[in-house]
């Protein structure tokens, strides 16, 4: 199938049913083997058995950042291209990248508080994923507000794009900003080379989310195609009265 | 609706707004079964008129009486037997066009569960009781604004250019709602610049001020 | 496999992301038993997208 | 009473469903109080002796300026009109949008503030506490807000002129509020007295609020 | 006004709105002194016919051209030749009405200073002038917006259900008005549901879509 | 440019007007930032050293909810139909106005805030340098505001939505605001350069949020 004719909503819904099984098999499994990698897995000599947050919290980090990505992309073709396909895109990624910056959010705090005593501290990375967060639930607010889906998709689009200009502004700027008032008072996990025994099931569970994603982004997708199917064949009942 | 017979008169109405007096000395009675049409040129105080006897502004002197049927002779009485029909339509565009006449129905006192289907197959929108308000036209909207009349019966109908908006068969059908409430003993006060469809009605000219 | 002293925020951890990710799951479920109950209602009450189609796939839903 | 439950039921359906504002109020709510440390700092000392302060100031911005267009939605599209030519007296009307809107803006607001406790660096046991004051507070902030909206209703303006006309009212509710809230996290002052006087507040409010609104909104009779 | 030969011409215009197909297939020309009377039940897509025109919609296909006169081919070129009178009056009731008046004069292109009591006197509302636009009625105020057109000369009139809420001496004044526009080269399309005092002109029906 | 002016002046002229908003933002600004030492307690030292903050925080606030309704009232009534139909580009359009709106309600909040300042314990000498940090840093806020207020337009929504859309993205400007007001009241970091950065932002939006505006409202034709 050409990727020309994805551009088709009913042809990228065929696509989808088709394809939908597989990608929910496939990110079962990996998630599968990640989990029993993740159970086989050392403790860190510093963090101990806690390190095993990381298999959560780094993937959600991850994805939660891509999420904005695939929603900036799809910005750029809701407002280039005109693309139907890309507004749908868009509207499916937010809440599922949302879900994604929140998974981030609570493993870290759980892992912050027996690793620093506390489940939040104002640190700088922290700080720009809860801005991250906070965007994303603007973007979800404005989905909601909207009655009209071609008018929330455009008006995404474009806080889509400001935001992804805004977001290393404010990463920045919150770097600054700590700085600035408090010297890090807190220990992050030491040694830039993660052991091998540690790397690999992190990647195993990053593809796993990433798998997830994509599975969620596409369900979330269909329906989303189907809402507007919806909302279109009840035009045609209003204009027919 | 009660059928006993029922009279709104007006003794010497004057009414004020924005510190200007709209109008004064009107005297006008409408009894059951009748319509007046009140015309006048823009800014004569039409609007004004009608508001005044839904009970939403106040006079600023005479009389204004609904006297027989269920009513006593307050204003807030008045207000409670009419329907006003105004140049909004009082339509949430979230809810749908059933759910939207339901409620005025509920609110507005017609008993819990009384079926709206008929009030909305007088306006043809039947088919779209499930749909949500928001995908109407404005001639749709108004016709939605319209079948609160036929579902909450209520003697006296307060209609401010009613027909604006309306297609032709929408007319028609407006008149035949109209003819019928009539027919029933009820009341008409309408504002129109043009004709509305209604039968031999009373016409009250009121004095262009500017 | 022990899980330490802290066993506690790790179990949370995976439980609050397992709850997480099977929101999500549930709500995009629901969401589209939802939409394919309505579509089938408008369906079956005659309702086509298609009595006024458009030259192109440019709208979505406007296609066969 | 249908009619009350009628005009209750359709405000709470207007606001959760898509478009509605359900969840405006809480996401403020959530944005303000997330902001605040931006602007003060992140000492977590400084922010958990300040925490309730916070997390009150983000409730009492969220509660009046969610009630904005309480009433100016129902003007603007002609139904304030046909709600006072119902039966049921104006002062029910009022006080079932009012209830409506508490459940759906105050209530997950109030939800939500344990979390927000977390990052101010307020005990978890605290935490209970601190959204009981909330609870027992934020009727008084709608109640009060009521009049407020209406005022601005008939004055035609919305927004900011709400706010400013309500939160000199508020202030006995924010320093009771904030009294009772840091008896609960730091003490050593007793939970019990401040508390009462929040829920003597409250009903207060509760009974003046729909009356006062009611009375401004027949008198913008224009 | 340019009064050299010009023309609106649409060729299988199509419009949608709310991801729905409004109309498609749409032709049409109206040249100097034309008019044109859109007509059709609510909803076939009158108001959208001339928000599309106006460059406040766009269309999803065909081809609209304005031709001839100072314009080019494009469509923003279009809007800045046209005037559009919608159901919204674009007046600030904090501003008199003289300063309503004024700003629409000086933001849509006449020369500073340009005299607007001709164009109040033209709808009269001459002596209202000073007036705060919050006093003025229905009718009133839409006079006001008609006098926008008067003020400031542009080709193509967009009138969109002109004549609702005037009084008839309104009505035949603006009949008046538009002759005059079209004797000097200009160009009406208008959405109506009756007659609104156009001297022969043509007609599009939009189709009411089942 | 005649047709730029016209609009500046007609905005400016509604501001001023009864029933304008151009003293609201200023009253809101004064309202709240009078209320939190409610919240926070009467503690002198710990209001000086916050009390930047609260007065950046209150600005912030001020000028985004007074942006609510920049574009709402132009559509409402059916004049953003005709400003678009002008021969002015519509981004001058929407600069114009934005223009008129920071004269009418920023900068009257920036000259009571010397007034705040004493209530807030701050010292004289250094109100002057929190006050030039508002000229410098509230540009930003109603530039970046701007496209929130436009995207709420097209979303037919007004109110709190706006806020929640913006205020994560003013992050930046909150921080080097209050870091540049600290450095001039408390010292010791130098004043430089996170006002130079805060002057940056304020061009950068000047750009930016015309632009994006504009593309928003015309996204918005519908
Ligand atoms: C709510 C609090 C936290 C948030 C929002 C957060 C955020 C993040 C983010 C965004 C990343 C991905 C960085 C990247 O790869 O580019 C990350 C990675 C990581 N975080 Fe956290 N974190 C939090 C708490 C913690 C805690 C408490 C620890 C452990 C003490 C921790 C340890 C790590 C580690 C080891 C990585 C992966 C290594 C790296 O890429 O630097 N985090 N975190
Ligand atoms: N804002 C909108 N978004 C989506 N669809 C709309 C919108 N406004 C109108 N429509 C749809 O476009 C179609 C045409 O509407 P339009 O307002 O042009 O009708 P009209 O011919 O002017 O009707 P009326 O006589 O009632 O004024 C209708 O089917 C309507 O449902
Ligand atoms: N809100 C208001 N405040 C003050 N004066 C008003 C207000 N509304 C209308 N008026 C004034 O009241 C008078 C009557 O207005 P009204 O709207 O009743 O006229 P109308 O006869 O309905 O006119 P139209 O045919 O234009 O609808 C007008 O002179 C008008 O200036
Ligand atoms: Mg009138
Ligand atoms: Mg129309």
């Amino acid at each position: 199938m050409a990727v020309i004719d994805l551009a088709n909503p009913t042809r990228f819904l065929t696509l989808v049913n088709r394809v939908l099984p597989w990608l929910a098999g496939a990110t079962a499994l990996v998630f599968a083997y990640g989990l029993y990698r993740v159970g086989g897995a050392p403790d860190d000599y510093q963090q101990g058995a806690t390190v095993k947050i990381m298999y959560l919290h780094v993937p959600g980090a991850w994805l939660g950042m891509m999420a904005w990505g695939v929603m900036t992309v799809a910005a750029l073709g809701t407002l280039v291209w005109r693309h139907p396909l890309a507004d749908v895109a868009g509207k499916a990624a937010a809440p599922v990248g949302a879900a994604f910056t929140f998974i981030c959010l609570v493993t870290g705090a759980l892992w912050g508080r027996p690793m620093w005593g506390t489940y939040w501290v104002w640190d700088a990375r922290l700080t720009s994923v809860l801005v991250l967060f906070l965007l994303y639930l603007g973007m979800l607010a404005l989905y909601w507000t909207a009655e009209d889906p071609n008018r929330s998709a455009r008006a995404a689009a474009i806080l889509a794009l400001v935001g992804a200009v805004n977001i290393p502004i404010i990463k920045f700027s919150v770097d600054w900003w700590n700085t600035l008032h408090q010297p890090a008072s807190v220990v992050r996990m030491g040694g830039a080379a993660i052991d091998a025994s540690i790397l690999v099931p992190l990647l195993i569970m990053a593809l796993a989310f990433t798998l997830l994603f994509f599975t969620l982004h596409f369900a979330a997708m269909r329906n989303e195609i189907l809402r507007r199917r919806v909302r279109s064949m009840r035009m045609m009942q209003a204009r027919g009265a | 609706m009660s059928t006993d017979l029922i009279e709104l008169s007006a003794t010497d109405l004057a009414c004020e707004r924005g510190g200007r007096l709209v109008f004064s000395g009107l005297n006008f009675a409408v009894s059951a079964g009748e319509a007046l049409v009140v015309t006048g040129r823009n800014g004569a105080g039409k609007s004004t008129l009608l508001r005044l006897i839904a009970g939403l502004l106040r006079k600023s002197g005479g009389r204004l009486d609904l006297t027989g049927g269920a009513a006593g002779a307050d204003e807030a009485t008045t207000a409670e037997q009419s329907h006003y029909l105004g140049h909004l339509d009082a339509v949430k565009p979230a809810l749908s066009v059933g759910e939207n006449l339901r409620f005025w129905t509920t609110y507005l006192g017609a008993p819990r569960g009384a079926p709206i289907r008929p009030a909305l197959e007088a306006v043809d929108l039947a088919q779209l009781s499930d749909l949500p308000a928001a995908y109407l036209s404005a001639g749709q909207r108004r016709r939605l604004s319209i079948a609160r009349l036929v579902a909450v019966p209520r003697p006296l109908w307060l209609l401010d250019e009613p027909t604006s908006a309306l297609d032709t068969q929408s007319q028609d059908r407006l008149a035949a709602l109209m003819r019928n409430h009539r027919s029933r003993g009820g009341m008409i006060v309408a504002a129109a610049h043009g004709p509305i469809g209604l039968d031999d009605p009373r016409e009250l000219k009121l004095g262009a001020v500017t | 496999m022990s899980l330490g002293p802290h066993a506690d925020f790790i179990i949370a951890s995976y439980a609050v992301t397992a709850l997480v990710v099977v929101a999500l799951i549930g709500w995009i479920a629901a969401d589209y038993a939802a939409q394919r109950r309505v579509l089938g209602d408008l369906e079956q009450r005659g309702v086509t997208r298609r009595s006024q189609r458009g030259k192109d796939h440019k709208a979505l839903g406007d296609t066969p | 009473m249908t009619a009350f439950l009628a005009l209750l039921g359709r405000d709470m359906r207007l606001a959760v469903r898509v478009g509605g504002g359900a969840l405006m109020g809480a996401l403020f709510y959530f944005t303000v109080v997330a902001m605040m440390p931006f602007a003060i700092g992140p000492d977590l000392n400084l922010l958990a002796r300040i925490g309730s302060a916070i997390l009150w100031l983000g409730a009492l911005l969220a509660s009046l300026l969610a009630l904005d267009r309480l009433f100016a939605t129902d003007h603007d599209d002609g139904s304030l009109d046909l709600l006072m030519m119902g039966a049921m007296p104006l002062e029910l009307a009022v006080a079932a949008k009012a209830i409506a809107h508490w459940l759906t803006t105050a209530l997950p607001l109030i939800v939500i503030t344990p979390v927000l406790g977390l990052m101010l660096n307020i005990e978890m046991s605290a935490m209970g506490w601190v959204a009981l004051t909330l609870l027992a507070g934020t009727p008084a902030l709608t109640f009060i807000g009521l009049i407020g909206a209406a005022l601005a209703v008939t004055l035609r303006r919305g927004g900011l002129l709400l706010a400013v006309l309500v939160l000199p009212l508020t202030v006995p509710v924010l320093i009771f509020g904030v009294a009772a809230a840091n008896a609960a996290i730091i003490g050593p002052a007793p939970f019990g007295p401040p508390f009462t006087i929040l829920c003597a507040l409250s009903l207060a409010s509760f009974v003046i609020g729909p009356f006062a609104a009611a009375a401004a909104l027949r008198q913008g009779l224009e």
